[in-house]
């Protein structure tokens, strides 16, 4: 693969939530929650990529920052060559058109207020679609995310539409302008799981048929395994263990994503009960670790994991964030970009 | 620690506030039309004696000078001299000040004790009858206009049935050994009944209401089913698990009240002749005594502002979740 | 009489007269919007009552009326400290002891030179008068100076300066339960509520506190300060004068045994033997002196222009002489019976700190005043009561033995308290006097007294201003309403019509010629189209030639 | 469990109503409204339906002024006043004062309220800090002496009311509101509607507005009866205006008069009446406002 | 051995404005004495308000509306209030989904403990303090934090508190209603191993409600299915797991992700569940089956026992076997939309 076909590159970027006020400062504590801290990665045109963590770990940080719904506090991140996170205006619109997301919630993510047209169309609107295009473009997308007899639902109320429903037509909103790119920030994670699979089918489609670049934010492995072929792994605002999906599920290299892989609980009644290899404890962003921000739940930790943070290391196909795998050698090539 | 400097914060806000309604009452006093001092000229005064008494109030220097001169006074606790009563204002105040207290306090310690206990019933028996009447009766007891209560309560029971005096703090003459003493009598306590009735009768809405929709709130909470699941009896389910839960807002809003209170008081002091700072306030203001309306008026926003302090201070202190991190 | 009233009362009635006067020919000036001013309602009722009334007539006559409702300080900004912006303005000037002496009414009120900046702040400008009222001054046989007094007062009637309206009454109760009714003293122009009324109140049962109700705050209790109304009635308990307001207007002895003129500029008074002051130290000659020199040493701006006349004091054993700069009829009144006896031993240091100091005697509290009258301090709490004993070492020592003056600013509450027996002479009534009157009816033991007041109430007119330069348009507007109208309208009765500024209640001064004045809208405008005006239009325009005058 | 049936019906009526969102569905808020058609009614025909003019001096047939008149005497419907008023007819005025006074001041409460609150909770940063740091001020200072204050310096109107309800009181209205809004902005839906690339202007016309109206109405409704109330203590304590007909203005001409203990019960007690019933119709349809944004609280 | 709860025709009535809807309806299945039965289903399917109503504490608008629950010999559904209330949390205990908000804010975890040790267990203050820090110790937390309030835990750890909170006066029964379902996969599978094992030291049953079958493979004994209202299945858990005989069933397996066995189409069910006010006449799932025949939609299918205590409600029950390899096929699920 070769430079020009990266469609976002994320270098160093780190998202700080202030907390407190002068007075904490002026008393020296901690004055922000680091959700986001020093993470890089590039995401190729047409590529699918899981973001995989904990609740808290930053994935859905580094989902907004991808968006621009938030500015990063430090590093850079640009999309298809163009540093956004100092667009503003008629660029900001125009990467508003080709990068989008599909949200968690779909209960919440359409205004109640309007019919599922005021919702669609919104979007074309804003991007100045004349009046008459628009309900080709409606029922085209419509047909895209599988609900073909689009006129049934269109003057209907989100509150009347079922959740799988609704977050196809979640989906049909984030897809109308036909972007390069778009989020999907757990969109099943509200569903029954008899509809999942649905909507999981219908983002695989639309992401094979539009060549869509895709990140899929979510907490479940096995869900990012049905829809992405690399995936990254975050641990409290860092990425711990990023590369190709069925290596790391098969062999995962960093103790965390050793632990996770473990921990996913499967459907079947033989299956293994042995403990989890990994401390008890859970992880808080407020007051991370020094050093591994892991190494207070890790089986492995030395001492050194608690002076110095662990940088990437090339493993394969792989790049892990561990000392375990912090050979000399390894680390010019770690800094660039998983071949 | 994060108790202690948000507990900063908010005093740094407090001072903040101060001085911005300290600033704001200096403009409004000094940029108002009308010669601050047309009602303390006496005609038979010579221009060299009229200029002399703008001087002695500091009035012939220019704002910016005036504004300084009273801000240094002012950390000095000294709230210049009454045109009036030609004596210091901060004295005058002073003596007036506990009189609002008491009043304002007694007045919101029964509103309070009615409006919780009410509450809570109402929202034990909610959908009964008794509810669907009380709670738009509770809503006009707070429409009525405070004085027009406390004439017709004075009408009733002082006039008519003379049941209690018609105003001041004590008989006439009477004497006691310092404030405790007239604030422990049953003269004082006689003399404070028909205020403190009005006042009670405007303020124990608030409460009642507060309470009633805090316990109905509190009583759809998971922990408060879980009790009931713990098969601990009603009681402990619904006054150490409800009750308890539901009492942290109005605890926190009866210092909200008392700023609120002490406010409305300026009404219910004239009517019963009370001797506090609402109707000195009054009467300054229609008096054209700057300095002293100006100072009331500073005494009244500094007990309003301590008491939004204080509020959220007794959030924290009341509310693990705020203080115990 | 009635039935001129009721024909007043008729043509108010009637809707907007149609114009009966005046051709429409020449092209003069309409007369331009009339400002009348006036305090609010919950200030003064009868006031806002009696401006409405003159507007809603004044506005039949074809004048274009504002009514503007303004607080006192506004009010006396644009009227007293201004005196060229304002066209009319109700106004009032208040019954006080030592206006039982008309020269601070004919003289000060209307003298060509206090309308620069002093009372005549109408600008009124008669050289006959003024040499008439300067006369009065220096005339010191009563009979000559009362033939001048009531030429000033016919001089007033037919130049119409302001538009007199009525001297109120004032109305006070007591309980005759309590007191004695054969105690109380009606003092001419005051009423019932007077300082021998509280010396001589004689109990009748077992209450022998005074208890009375005051609705303003007292201000002050200080010697050198005139403060407010209610505090004046503090000061004349407390501190002895060398004469006082006797009940029938006149200055009698008080302090002082006896006076003598010794010729027109100089006076001797002896001081009464044995007094003392409330601390037991004697008053002595020195003490008088002092006083006389305090108010006039600049410490007391308010008392300084009472003792200006005073050249030099002396003393001979208990006699002491005052020389004057020029004679002064109203000497005994304004001077002797004004300014209080003050203890040397006590002011004497504090006058002489203030001297260096940036503050004047009026900032000075003391902690007990302390003073040689019938009462003596005894306790003060703000805004609520002032307690004062009486003083048994006075040569007319009261009888009761306490007097307990309650701030009480609810009226009603006042009246409450007088039927409950919480308080037993109402000393303060501001609101409408028919409910006591009709109070004492209902209650035996309620006694109700109204007395005519030395005050009196009147619409002011800006003679700065066109037209009310001209005597006729003021004779014209003041004609228009019938004074009885405004007393049973604004008044409820308890005032009398008048139309002078000599209260009737000072029967010696009074001069019963000015009478009540015709009036109605129809004499009202026949003086108006006697003058040349002419109403076009239904609106009034000046006579031909006249323009108006203002910029 | 979700019924589909009664949210559409629900639906249904809410965009019949959606310019005003009356809270239709309570009893009690249909009770207030009612109050207030009633009240509008009288307003706008007051001049039909007063028998004098409110300020007119009136005069008796043997032409005393016709003063504190009993009810019914001389077919003065309710007695007159001491000062020989029409007490019915002033009533009667005193609605369209009550009505101008409580509308007015409650719109402008609740529009800068709205306005500072949506401003502040939407953009953040320095204007939030900016505007609240102001409310925080706003708070500081004491309602009823700012109005006793502002009423004496300037001269005696009813517009002092209003105008200081629009200086101070916005702070409740705007605190709530802007803390409505930060939830709001966080909606998903709001976010994605700048996702789809609409501008501030339009998210916050089109998604946090219709939100937070029920609540401006809400505290618009509180608003009207702290304006009448504030104007009647206003009058009581003397600094009102006496050429305006209000119920405070009635109740303190009564009060001035010693009603009272001229047992004039049918002068003072009705104005009072009316205040309370106009008062509390606000709070009845601020009630209703309140279900319809936190429908969890009553059921 | 007799069951520990035997549920029989059990159904539950919510009063939705003028008319009332059955949440359950006719629900029957046992509780074996020391095991876990999972209760699984989707949202709305009536498993909370079943699991809730065997403490007797319903929604206001809710009422059982027939049937029993016979525990240890006596019916729950006809107890006197008085004699429930003697039942409840000495008998049978109550994990909460969501800690946080089950704990009372404003009382220290160690004080919750107590007020239950004490005003249920009847111990006293030392007795309950002692115990407190037993069960602290059982389910892994420091005693010392006993003195802590519940906003000062992690939302394991607060699971934990509630998991020693229903252990503290030995339940037979205890109730725990989805007690991992906010938390993440590894503290979710450290808390469910150490609900395991005390379950099984203690010899304790329990009710785990969860609508994630992976979580009743790891944990649970046996699985009673339910669907909108009804109990589609119930059974040992391995035989209904790897046999399901209802569609229903089956169809779950397909539309969940299996990190297991390596790739393959996920299949949805399409279509939701009916609206339970005017639920249809037959089988609730037929609208949604892709094996629905006439009687399905006319008639509800009444439950038969299979092999091994296998309960299934399905017309059909008989061709379960053949069903099964159809229904692995994604064809037989989409063939219907």
């Amino acid at each position: 693969m070769t430079e020009t076909e990266a469609l976002v590159r994320v270098e160093g970027a780190r998202l700080h939530y202030p907390i407190g006020g002068i007075v904490s400062a002026m008393r020296g504590l901690p004055s922000a929650v680091k959700a986001v801290d020093g993470i890089s990665f590039t995401l190729h045109r047409g590529e699918s990529v899981g973001l995989l963590g904990e609740s808290g770990c930053g994935k859905t940080s580094t989902g907004r920052l991808l968006l621009k719904l938030d500015d990063p506090t430090d590093g850079h991140i640009t999309f298809d060559g163009e540093d956004i996170t100092t667009i503003r205006g008629e660029a900001l619109r125009r990467f508003r058109t080709r990068a989008q997301l599909i949200f968690q919630n779909p209960f919440e993510a359409l205004n109640p207020r309007f019919t599922i047209r005021a919702a669609l169309s919104e979007p074309l609107e804003n991007a100045r679609i004349p009046r008459a295009e628009r309900e080709a473009r409606i029922h085209r997308v419509m047909d895209l995310v599988r609900l073909p007899d689009a006129a049934q639902f269109l003057d209907r109320y989100p509150h009347q539409l079922s959740g799988g429903q609704l977050q196809r037509i979640v989906m049909a909103r984030a897809l109308i302008l036909e972007p390069d790119f778009v989020v999907a920030d757990e969109p099943v994670s509200m569903l029954d799981v008899s509809v999942r699979a649905g909507v999981l089918n219908v983002f695989r489609e639309v992401r094979a048929r539009m060549g869509l670049t895709a990140v899929y934010i979510s907490h479940d492995l096995a869900l990012v395994r049905y829809v992405c072929e690399r995936t990254i792994v975050m641990y409290l605002g860092r990425i711990v263990e990023d590369g190709p999906t069925e290596d790391l599920v098969r062999e995962p290299l960093h103790p965390y994503t050793k632990a996770l892989v473990a921990a996913v609980p499967v459907p079947h009644p033989d299956q293994s009960h042995d403990p989890l290899p990994i401390g008890r404890g859970a992880p808080d962003p407020r007051n991370p670790p020094s050093g591994c921000s892991f190494r207070d739940r890790c089986p492995m930790a030395h001492a050194r994991c608690a002076v110095e943070e662990p940088g990437p290391s090339r493993v394969g196909q792989r790049l892990v964030h561990c000392h375990l795998y912090d050979q000399a050698d390894t680390r010019p090539a770690a800094r660039g970009t998983p071949a | 620690m994060k108790a202690i400097t948000a507990i900063g914060s908010r005093l740094l806000q407090t001072l903040f506030v101060l001085w911005a309604v300290v600033t704001i009452l200096f403009l409004m006093f000094r940029l108002m039309p009308g010669n601050p001092m047309a009602a303390y000229i006496d005609p038979n005064f010579t221009p060299e004696q009229q200029d002399a008494l703008m001087a002695r109030f500091g009035l012939d220097r220019p704002l910016w000078e005036q504004y300084f001169i009273y801000l240094g006074n002012l950390l000095q606790g000294d709230l210049g001299e009454s045109f009036f009563y030609r004596t210091p204002v901060t004295e005058r105040i002073l003596a007036l000040l506990p009189n609002t207290l008491i009043l304002t306090f007694s007045s919101l310690i029964v509103a309070y004790a009615f409006g919780i206990l009410a509450g809570s019933y109402l929202a034990w028996k909610r959908g009964s009858r008794v509810e669907q009447v009380a709670v738009p009766v509770v809503l006009t007891t707070r429409a009525m206009p405070e004085f027009w209560l406390g004439m017709i309560l004075l009408a009733v029971f002082s006039f008519t049935l003379g049941w209690f005096p018609a105003g001041g703090t004590r008989p006439p003459g009477a004497e006691y050994d310092g404030y405790w003493a007239l604030y422990t009598s049953r003269d004082f306590l006689v003399h404070l009944t028909l205020p403190v009735l009005t006042l009670a009768i405007y303020s124990q809405g608030l409460p009642l209401l507060l309470m009633r929709s805090n316990m109905l709130d509190v009583m759809k909470e998971d922990f408060v089913t879980m009790a009931r699941i713990k098969g601990l009896s009603p009681f402990t389910v619904v006054i150490r698990h409800a009750a308890r839960n539901a009492l942290l807002p109005v605890t926190t809003s009866f210092a909200i009240a008392v700023g609120y209170q002490i406010q409305g008081n300026v009404v219910v002091e004239t009517v019963f002749s009370w001797p506090g700072l609402g109707r000195e306030l009054v009467r300054a203001v229609s008096a054209s005594d700057y300095p002293l309306a100006q100072g009331a008026f500073l005494m009244i926003a500094v007990v309003v502002i301590l008491m939004n302090l204080i509020a959220d201070l007794l959030y924290a202190l009341l509310d693990p979740r705020v203080t115990r991190e | 009489m009635t039935s001129s009233l009721q024909t007043t009362a008729r043509l108010a009635l009637m809707s907007a007269a149609v114009a009966t006067f005046g051709a429409t020919v020449a092209a003069a000036d309409p007369i331009r919007r009339i400002d009348l001013i006036t305090r609010p309602q919950a200030a003064q009722p009868a006031e806002f009552q009696f401006v409405q009334l003159i507007a809603q007539e004044w506005r039949r006559l074809g004048l274009d009326v504002n009514v503007r409702v303004m607080p006192w300080e506004q009010m006396s900004d644009i009227v007293w400290f201004n005196r060229d912006t304002w066209d009319t303005t109700a106004w009032q000037m208040v019954g006080r002891p030592e206006r039982s002496d008309p020269d601070e009414i004919v003289y000060n009120l209307f003298h060509s030179t206090t309308a620069e900046r002093g009372f005549n702040f109408i600008g009124y400008n008669n050289p006959d008068y003024d040499a008439i009222v300067e006369e009065q001054r220096v005339t010191l046989d009563p009979d000559e100076r009362r033939e001048l007094v009531r030429r000033a007062q016919a001089i007033l009637a037919a130049d119409q300066p302001n538009m007199m309206l009525a001297h109120p009454q004032s109305t006070f109760a007591f309980n005759q339960s309590v007191w004695n009714p054969e105690s109380v003293v009606e003092q001419g122009g005051i009423g019932i509520r007077n300082t021998w009324t509280f010396m001589s109140l004689e109990p009748a049962g077992d209450q022998r506190s005074i208890i009375l109700n005051s609705s303003d705050n007292v201000q002050a209790i200080n010697p050198l300060y005139i403060s407010g109304g209610v505090d004046s009635w503090i000061t004349e308990l407390v501190w002895d004068r060398l004469m006082r307001i006797g009940p029938d207007g006149l200055p009698t002895p008080w302090a002082a045994t006896g006076y003598e003129w010794i010729d027109d500029t100089t006076i001797t008074v002896t001081l009464r033997d044995g007094m003392s002051w409330h601390d037991g130290e004697p008053v002595t000659p020195e003490d008088v002196k002092f006083s006389f020199e305090a108010a006039g040493s600049g410490e007391s701006p308010m008392y300084g222009p009472f003792v200006t006349n005073i050249e030099s004091i002396e003393i001979d054993g208990m006699d002491i002489t005052f020389n004057l700069i020029q004679p002064s009829a109203p000497f005994l009144t304004a001077s002797l019976a004004k300014i209080n006896l003050i203890p040397k031993h006590i002011w004497e240091p504090i006058i002489e700190r203030l001297a260096d100091s940036d503050e004047n005697a009026e900032s000075i509290q003391e902690d007990t005043p302390i003073g040689s009258g019938p009462f003596r301090f005894h306790s003060w709490t703000a805004n609520e009561e002032i307690v004062l004993n009486a003083f048994a070492d006075h040569f007319n020592a009261p009888k009761a033995d306490r007097w307990i003056l309650r701030i009480v600013p609810n009226v009603e509450a006042a009246l409450g308290m007088l039927r409950s027996g919480e308080i037993n002479f109402l000393a303060d009534f501001p609101g409408d006097p028919s409910v006591l009157q009709s109070a004492a009816e209902q209650d035996p033991n309620l006694v109700a007294v109204s007395t005519v007041d030395i005050g009196f109430r009147y619409v002011a007119f800006n003679h700065r201003r066109a037209p009310f330069d001209d005597p006729a348009f003021r004779q014209a507007l003041s004609s228009t309403v019938d004074r009885r109208m405004i007393v049973g309208a604004a008044f409820r009765g308890f005032a009398v019509p008048s139309n002078s500024v000599v209260s009737p209640a000072l029967e010696f001064w009074h001069n019963e010629e000015t009478g009540n004045m015709e009036a109605g809208l129809d004499r009202a405008r026949a003086i108006l189209e006697e003058a040349g005006y002419r109403l076009i239009d239904g609106r009034l325009h000046y006579p031909e030639g006249v323009s108006e005058t203002l910029q | 469990m979700t019924n589909p049936d009664t949210p559409r019906r629900a639906g249904r009526l809410r965009r019949a109503f959606a310019g005003l969102r009356l809270p239709l569905h309570d009893p009690l808020a249909i009770a207030g409204l009612a109050i207030y058609a009633a009240f509008i009614v009288i307003a706008i025909f007051a001049p039909q339906i007063a028998t004098h003019d409110p300020t007119e001096i009136l005069f008796t047939d043997d032409f005393q002024l016709a003063a504190d008149l009993r009810p019914g005497e001389d077919g003065y419907i309710m007695g007159t006043t001491t000062l020989g008023r029409d007490v019915f007819s002033q009533l009667v005025w005193g609605s369209r004062s009550a009505l101008v006074i409580g509308l007015t001041a409650a719109f402008m409460v609740a529009l800068i309220g709205s306005i500072v609150g949506v401003v502040a909770g939407y953009f953040g940063g320095w204007t939030d800090t900016l505007l609240m740091r102001l409310a925080d001020v706003a708070f500081g200072i004491p309602f009823l002496p700012f109005v006793i204050v502002l009423a004496a310096f300037l001269e005696p109107s009813i517009w002092n009311v209003v105008i200081a309800m629009a200086l101070i009181l916005w702070r409740d209205t705007g605190r709530v509101i802007r803390s409505q809004t930060l939830t709001l902005r966080t909606r998903a839906y709001v976010e994605a509607a700048r996702i789809s690339g609409s501008s501030d202007v339009k998210i916050i016309l089109r998604h946090i507005v219709p939100n937070v109206l029920p609540l401006s109405f809400l505290y618009g409704s509180i608003a009207i009866g702290w304006a009448i109330l504030t104007e009647a203590s206003i009058s009581f304590l003397g600094f009102g205006d006496p050429t305006s007909i209000s119920w405070g203005y009635m109740l303190q001409d009564a009060y001035a008069s010693q009603a009272l203990s001229k047992r004039s019960y049918y002068w003072f007690v009705p104005p009072g009446l009316c205040i309370i019933l106009i008062v509390s119709a606000g709070f009845f349809i601020s009630r209703g406002y309140e279900k319809i944004l936190f429908p969890k609280l009553d059921r | 051995m007799e069951p520990l709860l035997s549920i029989r025709d059990l159904s539950i009535a919510y009063r939705v404005g003028t008319s009332e809807m059955l949440a359950v309806e006719n629900a029957s299945f046992d509780v074996p004495r020391g095991a876990i039965v999972g209760l699984v289903g989707e949202s709305g399917c009536g498993k909370t308000t079943l699991a809730r109503s065997l403490t007797r504490i319903l929604a206001d608008n809710a009422r059982i509306a027939g049937g029993q629950a016979v525990f240890d010999g006596q019916d729950i559904m006809a107890l006197s209030e008085r004699r429930m209330n003697a039942l409840r949390w000495r008998e049978i205990a109550f994990i909460p989904q969501s800690a946080m908000n089950s704990l009372d804010p404003v009382y220290t975890v160690g004080s919750q403990l107590a007020e239950v040790l004490c005003r249920r267990g009847n111990l006293s203050r030392r007795a309950a303090r002692r115990r407190s820090e037993e069960l602290f110790e059982w389910v892994g937390i420091e005693a010392g934090r006993l003195g802590d309030y519940p906003h000062q835990f992690s939302g394991g750890m607060r699971q934990r508190v509630a998991i020693a909170l229903a252990l503290a006066l030995d339940p037979k029964l205890i109730i725990a209603d989805e007690p991992v379902t906010a938390l993440d996969v590894i503290v979710q599978r450290q808390i469910l191993d150490q609900l395991r094992e005390l379950q099984t030291r203690l010899g304790i049953s329990v009710i785990l409600v969860t609508h994630d079958i992976s979580v009743v493979a790891y944990v649970c004994d046996r699985v009673v299915v339910m669907y909108a209202g009804h109990v589609a299945e119930a059974g040992p858990m391995a035989a209904t797991l790897t046999r399901p005989a209802h569609p229903y069933t089956m169809g779950l397996r397909n539309a969940f992700p299996d990190l297991a066995s390596a790739g393959g189409q996920l299949t949805p069910i399409e279509g939701a569940p009916p609206n339970l006010l005017h639920p249809p006449p037959g089988c609730r799932f037929a609208a949604r089956c892709p094996f629905a025949q006439p009687a399905c939609t006319d008639t509800v299918p009444a439950p038969v026992t299979l092999d091994d205590d296998h309960v299934v409600a399905c017309h059909r029950w008989a061709e379960a076997d053949t069903l099964r390899t159809r229904a692995e096929r994604s064809e037989t699920w989409m063939a219907r939309t």
